[in-house]
């Protein structure tokens, strides 16, 4: 069922499930961009319809909707301990399609890895509503149909944002009733159906050929480049590595936290323990760890298809350095289509 | 009161996680997280006080919430330092705060040097002070209990002096003293008898009056006010600099102030008075003095008796307003004529002369000086100093060609024996030409509030309560008498009596003030003294290193707590208390409960000193210290209460304070010039009375002494430093290094070393040593180094830098609070007092020993010394307690 | 047309004597922790050969630059420029103390914050600009050698003083493309390059060479 | 919904300096636990960080701990009777049902003898279940060496090599542990198992020593050590490829160790 809404009638049903909803979509942050003078779009909370920027792909995921940058799981007082609590609202998260592929990658990690459900994700996880924002386009460097990223069905209503009115589909039955009584349409959103730039994954399919794609040459070439600044983690929808941290306010405070932070694999830090051993020491290795885990490891663990790479894109548009994602996963591929050969197993795409 | 143990340790324990404690009782198990109410911030009280982390006393807001104080700023309003505060001020928060205050009175239990303290009252510790403070007296006589005071840290030093001339004691001191202020207040007081140039002690007051001052050049002599008074004095010269006035710094060391003056000249140490003398030889030689002024208003045109020394005085006079006639060269009869006070425009007065009158030769005071400093030529203080004499040329010329001008004098000429001529030459200096009194000079009589009897200190000493015959005990008093004029006794002199038992055993040492393992020569020789005496005090607001090894530890105020009455310029200012912590008491008031006590011990005098009538002027002992300072601001009608809630109170307007050539003002009584504060009303650089002085004691002693060994010289002599590293000095073999010490901008004497905030800036003393010598003894920049001197061995951080003269190193004085519950008692691991000179010889006016310009050897060591902390962390353990409540304690 | 507000600081070295006071009224203002710094108070020189010596201080802290490369490589977005003020501000709520400014940052002047585990630096007290007070630093200053204001206001404090200087004894901190703001005065001494790699020094120490 | 996430409190009942920078804290506990599991450990305001058991017995566990890194710092300013936070027990842990009754070789190199010192004190404790045990020890001075109780009692009861670096001590063989693997008889020893624990080279450098003396890559164990921020698979610091550490380890068979690649 759709229906055509004005932003004023839209904004009033935003209002109505403020009562019992948070509602999250990508809203422009001006100044607030990378470079002088350019704007942010990332997640928050909208007060309008108006406020959502959708003529652009947001510069952040949703991700932090559901496992913040930075969030505390306890506070400490002088001799108290408290977990912390969060709002009782529901959330509504205007998400495309591919985030809404990347959040569920996240849950596969928070909600399953190990058997064992992490409630500091769940906890907000469990409120989601997802209100699918139409992306039939995509942009020049998205690649979700390479990753099977591009439809879902995991909405409770779809929008499709137009200059003067949004047309929205409702699937949910309890945002039926809100939605009555306005202009019915015939609307049902579509989806991107093919890559600008398609992305070839590569195939690894025995230990040896892990090895031999670990021992490539090109993940040298990015110790030069890249800077470890981490940036194409935390813009990532999947990544969802996280550091547990202990604060206090001042020197002086008797209060703290225990904090959960982002953190990113392509830091330097990422890996280094108490007494300064690292793991991976140069931002090759880095690069590499994470380009297998997005097109790899991660399905190696969880089977099935889906890799946790979504195709958004998002990493290779803010590296500072302009290092390409996208090429790494296509070098790799291309390499180890030659090194299947070489190492004689079977091929399959 | 229940006793309750208390160990040092237990207050030292470095726990290297802070609030373990308090987290660590925290429940096991955890209830969801509420919303925590933080309230509306409670009102933010805005005090102005002022600052004591120096004796600068800048003015200060205090930021106070829930009697907490969290913050400083400066007062805009304070006249002298308009605002700013220097880091030592800023970290007045972590010293009020500091966990390891001294927080009640305390009593040894265990041996002596155990460093282990019970709990007890103020009663009880007044009460067992008091005893054995009668028990003493009693037995062996008051002259047996000495006292001790310092500028360290919230100073309050006239309570001491009261209290000693009470008690019938004479023997107080301070390590500052002749080595620090007195030599150049006693020099400028007999020489003019008004206020000397010394910026760091808070005169030289026309430096803060840029905007009209007529000032051209400034000399820093061994002072450098960018480090000592950062934000009064600092400042001031700051403003002088970027307003053309030309500046010398005379100093071994590229201070700030050296880096940016026009002229550096880096001096010996210990040879600054062979280029004093070098400068008025110079100045003499080219006549760039003012004759005029040298004519009319000083003493140099007298004859003198070379064979008595003293002036040839036509008339002796019995009317204090009226001066001795004294004679003078008449060059148009050319013979001696009387010089009516002022001046007789009927004679010609030669300047540069002499005559022979019954067979006895006289000479002018000019003609004397001329041959005293006859000498020192260029060339000769280049020798002596290690300059350069075109160097030392440029430094004069810069000062004479730009007048008028000023010349200030720091402490590094005080910390020598030569300590009473450097400041007699470098008055001769200033004097000569005729800086004084004119606007854009130094020496100034600015108009004062009349509500302090002594400057800035409004105690009344009571010095004439002090029995004649005790007065004559006290030690070092014979030989050095200008220490009469601080009433105060020669450190060296009561040790030696305490180890020799000559010419009596002093027996109980009561301390007030910062850390004396730190502050007096031959820190060594101090702890065997401490090993003969039968009973310590020690009052301060920290545990010291002297405190380890006292009977009884009182705690004192810091200067947020406290109430005193400070006069800045033309301004009265309060320091005010506002906070109070634990059982910490104010010094004035600690002092008049142990009076008391004596007194209902039995102590006649002591006794009387609450008698409002006996004591009449010397005021009686009071309750509380408001009692005391209402007294001295009614002389302006004011209350103490008035005060605090008007602070800075002008009492005058700046133009009606600000008066130049106060002595061309007319005496009423006389009609005549007032002059200077002088015997003969002339400035005198021909310093007569110090052959008076020493002779005896007057006019400093309140009654007349046996003479001293030697007369004191009436002009100023040089001395070259007993460890000398000229030619033919056999020391000089083994101890090639020169060694001088100094401040850095962090640390006020001995104080601060437990602030985290300025140990993090400055960890471990640096030894400043030129790269050259550094390569001759193998010594690279970041090494830890041995200082070894004939009296012991330090350790130190290498600095190599060009900012040092070649032969010489520096040092910052310093001790080691983190290790006070070591072996060490923290006193022991980088302190350049190890390796400073106690005994002779002394300067022979103020018995000032050797601080500054010794003989070291410098040789890598190993490491740091054991247990010292040096990584901004370690210091985190003295991080102010979070939330210590503010309490009343009533007492 | 009125141009937008770039607030900066500008230094006069001649006025500054080393005293490290800046250091400690910004570490009370802002409870900057022990072993960090917003700004430190470096010695230059002496350089010369005794006794022709120079030596002055260089009070170092955020610069402010135009192009801020904390700015462009932060990974959350918690670095940014103030549109309001054009200075550059760290969003404690989503900082995660990676580290990547401090690395970023040719003069490695963010610090991290050891206590709440994110980073710091100097943000000209941009609560105390609230309440219409200068940065703690700048109000305390001893020397007066302290300047802060609108380099776009003709009238503000610090166009006044840069309008006085000759523009031959104007420095900046050495500028690879991210244009520093901070503007130093020095007519006594010459300006000796600082480095990049040799302002970084983390060690608060002073130390003379 | 569960917080796993939620440490409980267990009281210090003893500290032991065992070198200067290493103490190990027995603290309160009386669940079950295997040999080769850590929790995570932590001091609140302070931090907190996966600590293997280095012992077990009635009512306690034992951590030692290196004083290297924040929390471990604030570690060492605790006392008996204070309160430290724990949750787990974590990871897999070394399977003695297949060790029992054969021989067992132990390399440990430094602080990687906490991590088996549970298990070696089980097999002195209960001598009869295994047939033979050979340990070798290493440590790099003669101030860094651990639990030397426990050395001299396995020194009694086990064929034990204590080793130091580069430094001769009555008492101690001299050289690194892999200097003396060839003196370790794997062809008498039948099926065996070797445990090895350390730092990585010391782990790799053994681990080639004893398959080239003959002892069966299938037959031994390592245990990893990596960063850890969650332990339950959610941090995403231990993941090596597919595995994660905290969930599959940390205790690796070595055939599965050499195909896990960082």
């Amino acid at each position: 069922m759709g229906y055509r809404v004005s932003y004023e009638q839209a904004d009033r049903l935003l209002q109505t499930w403020q009562k019992q909803y948070r509602i999250y979509a990508p809203k422009r942050f001006a100044g607030r961009g990378w470079k002088p003078g350019t704007d942010m779009i990332r997640y928050g909370e909208i007060q309008s319809f108006r406020d959502v920027a959708y003529t652009e792909q947001s510069h952040f995921s949703p991700k932090d909707v559901v496992a913040p940058i930075m969030q505390t799981m306890l506070s400490f007082t002088a001799d108290e301990v408290k977990v912390s609590s969060i709002d009782d609202r529901g959330i509504l998260l205007l998400a495309r399609p591919c985030d809404i592929h990347g959040i569920h990658r996240l849950d596969k990690i928070f909600l399953k890895n190990g058997g064992q459900a992490d409630f500091y994700y769940q906890r907000y996880r469990e409120k989601v509503k997802f209100v699918m924002i139409e992306c039939r386009e995509g942009w020049d460097h998205c690649f979700c149909v390479s990753m099977g990223a591009n439809r879902t069905d995991d909405y409770s209503m779809a929008v499709r944002f137009g200059p003067d009115d949004l047309l929205i589909e409702v699937r949910d039955e309890d945002f039926a009733d809100s939605l009555a009584g306005l202009p019915a349409v015939d609307f049902t959103p579509e989806f991107v159906s093919q890559d600008k730039k398609p992305v070839q994954l590569p195939v690894i399919k025995n230990p040896e050929q892990l090895k031999a794609a670990y021992d490539l040459p090109m993940w040298a070439e990015y110790n030069d480049r890249c800077i470890s600044c981490g940036s194409c983690n935390t813009v990532c929808t999947t990544c969802s590595c996280f550091d547990t941290i202990d604060v206090i306010f001042s020197e002086t405070s008797r209060d703290g936290e225990r904090r959960r932070v982002w953190s990113s694999c392509m830091l330097e830090s990422f890996s280094t323990m108490a007494g300064g051993h690292a793991v991976r020491k140069t931002p090759g290795e880095r690069m590499r760890f994470k380009v297998l885990h997005k097109v790899h490891d991660y399905r190696s663990r969880f089977g099935g298809d889906e890799h946790m790479c979504i195709g958004c894109g998002r990493c290779d548009i803010r590296c500072p350095e302009d290092i390409s994602f996208v090429d790494a996963v296509n070098r790799l591929s291309a390499a180890m289509a030659g090194q299947a050969v070489v190492v004689g197993t079977k091929e399959e795409i | 009161m229940q006793e309750q143990a208390a160990k040092m340790k237990d207050m030292l324990d470095p726990a290297t996680v802070d609030d373990l404690e308090l987290v660590l009782s925290g429940p096991e198990s955890f209830a969801p997280l509420t919303e925590s109410d933080a309230g509306a911030d409670d009102e933010v009280q805005k005090i102005n006080t002022c600052c004591r982390a120096c004796i600068s006393n800048c003015g200060v807001i205090a930021h106070v919430r829930n009697g907490r104080v969290i913050k400083l700023e400066g007062n805009p309003e304070d006249r002298m330092s308009k605002g700013a505060m220097c880091a030592k001020g800023l970290a007045g928060i972590q010293a009020l705060y500091h966990p390891n205050r001294n927080k009640y009175p305390m009593q040894r239990v265990g041996e002596r040097g155990e460093n282990k303290w019970k709990r007890i009252s103020w009663e009880e510790a007044i009460d067992i002070i008091a005893r054995k403070l009668m028990e003493t007296r009693e037995k062996y006589g008051a002259e047996t209990v000495f006292c001790s005071t310092g500028g360290g840290g919230n100073p309050e030093i006239w309570s001491i002096a009261r209290f000693c001339n009470i008690f019938g004691t004479p023997n107080w001191f301070e390590p500052g003293c002749a080595q620090c202020y007195l030599p150049r207040v006693l020099a400028t007081a007999m020489m003019y008898g008004g206020d000397d140039s010394s910026i760091a002690d808070s005169n030289a007051l026309e430096i803060y009056f840029p905007e009209d001052t007529e000032m051209q050049s400034l000399v820093l002599w061994g002072t450098d006010p960018s480090y000592s008074c950062t934000a009064s004095g600092g400042a001031a010269v700051v403003d002088l600099r970027a307003k053309g006035v030309k500046t010398v710094v005379i100093d071994p060391r590229l201070t700030p102030d050296a880096a940016k003056a026009d002229v550096w000249l880096p001096v010996r140490p210990g040879s600054d008075v062979a280029l004093m003398l070098t400068w008025i030889r110079y100045i003499l030689d080219n006549r760039l003095y003012d004759a005029d002024f040298v004519l009319r208003w000083t003493n140099l045109p007298y004859l003198v008796n070379t064979e008595t020394n003293m002036l040839l005085r036509a008339e002796t006079s019995n009317d204090p307003a009226s001066p001795d006639t004294f004679m003078v060269l008449d060059a148009r009869t050319g013979s001696p004529r009387p010089l009516p006070y002022p001046w007789d425009d009927n004679l010609d007065p030669v300047l540069d002369g002499g005559c022979h009158i019954d067979g006895i030769e006289y000479k002018t005071g000019y003609r004397l000086l001329k041959e005293r400093v006859e000498p020192y030529t260029l060339e000769k203080g280049a020798e002596l100093c290690w300059l350069e004499p075109d160097r030392i040329e440029k430094g004069i010329r810069m000062f004479t060609d730009n007048q008028p001008g000023g010349l200030a004098l720091g402490v590094a000429t005080d910390q020598t024996p030569n300590s009473v001529q450097a400041a007699m030459a470098a008055n001769i200096i200033d004097l000569l030409m005729g800086n004084v009194e004119r606007p854009g000079a130094l020496m100034q009589r600015f108009r004062k509030s009349g509500v302090f009897d002594m400057p800035n200190y409004p105690v009344p000493i009571a010095a004439g309560r002090l029995p004649d015959e005790q007065l004559k005990k006290r030690l070092g008093g014979i030989e050095h008498k200008g220490l009469h004029i601080w009433y105060a006794g020669h450190a060296t002199s009561i040790f030696d009596a305490v180890l020799t038992g000559e010419p009596y055993k002093p027996r109980i040492w009561i301390d007030r003030s910062g850390n004396k393992m730190g502050a007096i020569a031959d820190s060594h020789k101090v702890k065997r003294v401490i090993d003969e005496l039968d009973f310590i005090v020690h009052m301060y607001m920290y545990p010291t290193s002297f405190s380890a090894y006292a009977d009884i530890l009182l705690p004192t105020t810091e200067w947020l707590e406290t109430d005193m009455m400070v006069e800045t310029c033309n301004t009265l200012c309060a320091r005010q208390a506002v906070t109070h912590l634990w059982e910490t008491m104010d010094e004035t008031e600690i002092w008049s409960r142990l009076a008391k006590r004596c007194g209902e011990l039995g102590h006649e005098a002591c006794r009387l000193a609450f008698d409002a009538e006996y004591m009449g002027k010397d005021l009686p002992y009071w309750e509380s210290v408001t009692e005391l300072w209402d007294h001295f601001l009614s002389r302006i009608d004011l209350t103490w209460e008035q005060l605090k809630q008007n602070t800075p109170y002008e009492y005058m307007s700046k133009d009606e304070w600000k008066t130049y050539y106060v002595y061309q003002q007319t005496d009423p009584q006389t009609n005549l010039p007032v002059g200077f504060n002088t015997p003969s009303k002339k400035i005198e650089l021909y310093l007569e009375s110090m052959i008076t002085l020493g002779r005896t004691g007057l006019p400093f002693s309140a009654c007349e002494l046996e003479p001293a060994t030697r007369d004191y010289d009436p002009l100023p002599y040089f001395l070259e430093p007993s460890e000398s590293p000229l030619a033919g000095s056999e020391l000089v073999r083994s101890f090639p290094l020169v060694m001088t010490n100094g401040r850095v901008p962090l640390y006020h004497h001995t104080t601060l070393r437990n602030v985290p905030w300025m140990r993090e800036l400055y960890p471990v003393p640096e030894l400043l040593i030129h790269p050259t010598d550094a390569e001759k003894y193998a010594v690279e920049h970041g090494d830890w180094v041995w200082i070894e001197s004939l009296r012991g061995k330090i350790r130190a951080l290498a600095s190599l830098t060009q900012g040092i003269m070649p032969g010489v190193v520096f040092m910052e004085r310093f001790w080691n609070p983190e290790t006070l519950d070591s072996k060490t008692r923290g006193w022991q691991e980088m302190n350049v007092n190890v390796l400073t000179k106690a005994d002779a010889p002394f300067n022979d006016v103020v018995g000032t020993y050797t601080l500054r310009g010794i003989l070291v050897k410098v040789y890598k060591a190993d490491g740091p010394p054991e247990g010292i902390w040096q990584k901004p962390e370690d210091f985190r353990v003295w991080l102010p307690e979070p939330a210590d409540p503010t309490k009343e304690v009533r007492l | 047309m009125k141009q937008s507000v770039q607030n900066i600081m500008v230094i006069d070295l001649d006025r500054c004597i080393g005293c490290m006071a800046c250091q400690v009224a910004c570490k009370l203002e802002n409870e900057v922790a022990l072993g960090a710094d917003r700004i430190r108070v470096l010695t230059i020189g002496p350089t010369g050969t005794y006794p022709d010596l120079q030596m002055y201080f260089l009070p170092v802290m955020c610069q402010q630059c135009e192009e801020p490369p904390c700015v462009a490589v932060c990974p959350t977005g918690a670095s940014y420029r103030r549109t309001e003020a054009g200075d550059i501000q760290i969003d404690r709520d989503i900082c995660i103390g990676c580290q990547s400014c401090y690395r970023a940052c040719p003069y490695a002047l963010n610090i991290f914050n050891n206590e709440l585990r994110i980073m710091d630096k100097c943000d000209q007290c941009a609560h105390l600009q609230k309440i219409g007070e200068k940065p703690a630093c700048v109000k305390n200053c001893p020397g007066r050698a302290m300047f802060f204001g609108d380099a776009n206001d003709p009238d503000s404090d610090v166009s006044r003083i840069l309008c006085e200087t000759d523009p031959a004894h104007v420095h900046t901190l050495p500028d690879s493309g991210n244009r520093p703001m901070t503007r130093y005065i020095l007519r006594k001494s010459d300006w000796v390059e600082i480095m990049p790699q040799e302002v970084p020094e983390p060690v608060n120490r002073r130390r003379q060479r | 919904m569960e917080n796993i996430m939620l440490p409980s409190g267990a009281k210090i009942i003893d500290i032991i300096h065992e070198t200067t920078a290493e103490y190990t804290f027995r603290v309160a506990y009386d669940q079950p636990i295997r040999h080769g599991q850590f929790f995570q450990l932590s001091i609140p305001k302070v931090g907190e960080a996966p600590i293997s058991v280095s012992a077990k017995g009635e009512g306690w566990i034992e951590f030692t701990i290196r004083k290297v890194g924040r929390l471990t710092e604030g570690l060492f300013g605790l006392q008996p009777g204070h309160t430290i936070f724990l949750r787990g027990p974590y990871g897999n842990y070394f399977p003695i049902e297949s060790f029992d009754n054969k021989a067992l070789v132990v390399i440990a190199g430094g602080t990687g003898l906490a991590a088996v010192r549970s298990l070696l004190r089980h097999y002195a404790d209960n001598r009869a279940d295994i047939r033979d045990v050979y340990l070798i020890a290493g440590f790099k001075d003669i101030n860094s060496v651990l639990f030397t109780q426990d050395l001299q009692r396995f020194r009694e009861t086990f064929n034990t090599i204590a080793t130091l670096d580069n430094m001769t001590a009555p008492g101690f063989s001299t050289g690194l542990v892999t200097a003396h693997i060839p003196s370790i008889p794997f062809a008498e020893l039948g099926d065996c198992n070797v445990v090895i624990v350390g730092p990585p080279l010391m782990m790799r450098f053994a681990s080639e020593a004893c398959i080239k003396n003959g002892a069966d890559p299938d037959n031994m164990w390592l245990s990893f050590e990596r960063k850890m921020s969650c332990a339950v698979g959610k941090c995403g610091h231990c993941k090596i490829n597919e595995t994660y550490v905290c969930l599959e380890g940390p205790i690796f068979r070595y055939t599965k160790a050499q195909e896990l690649l960082d």
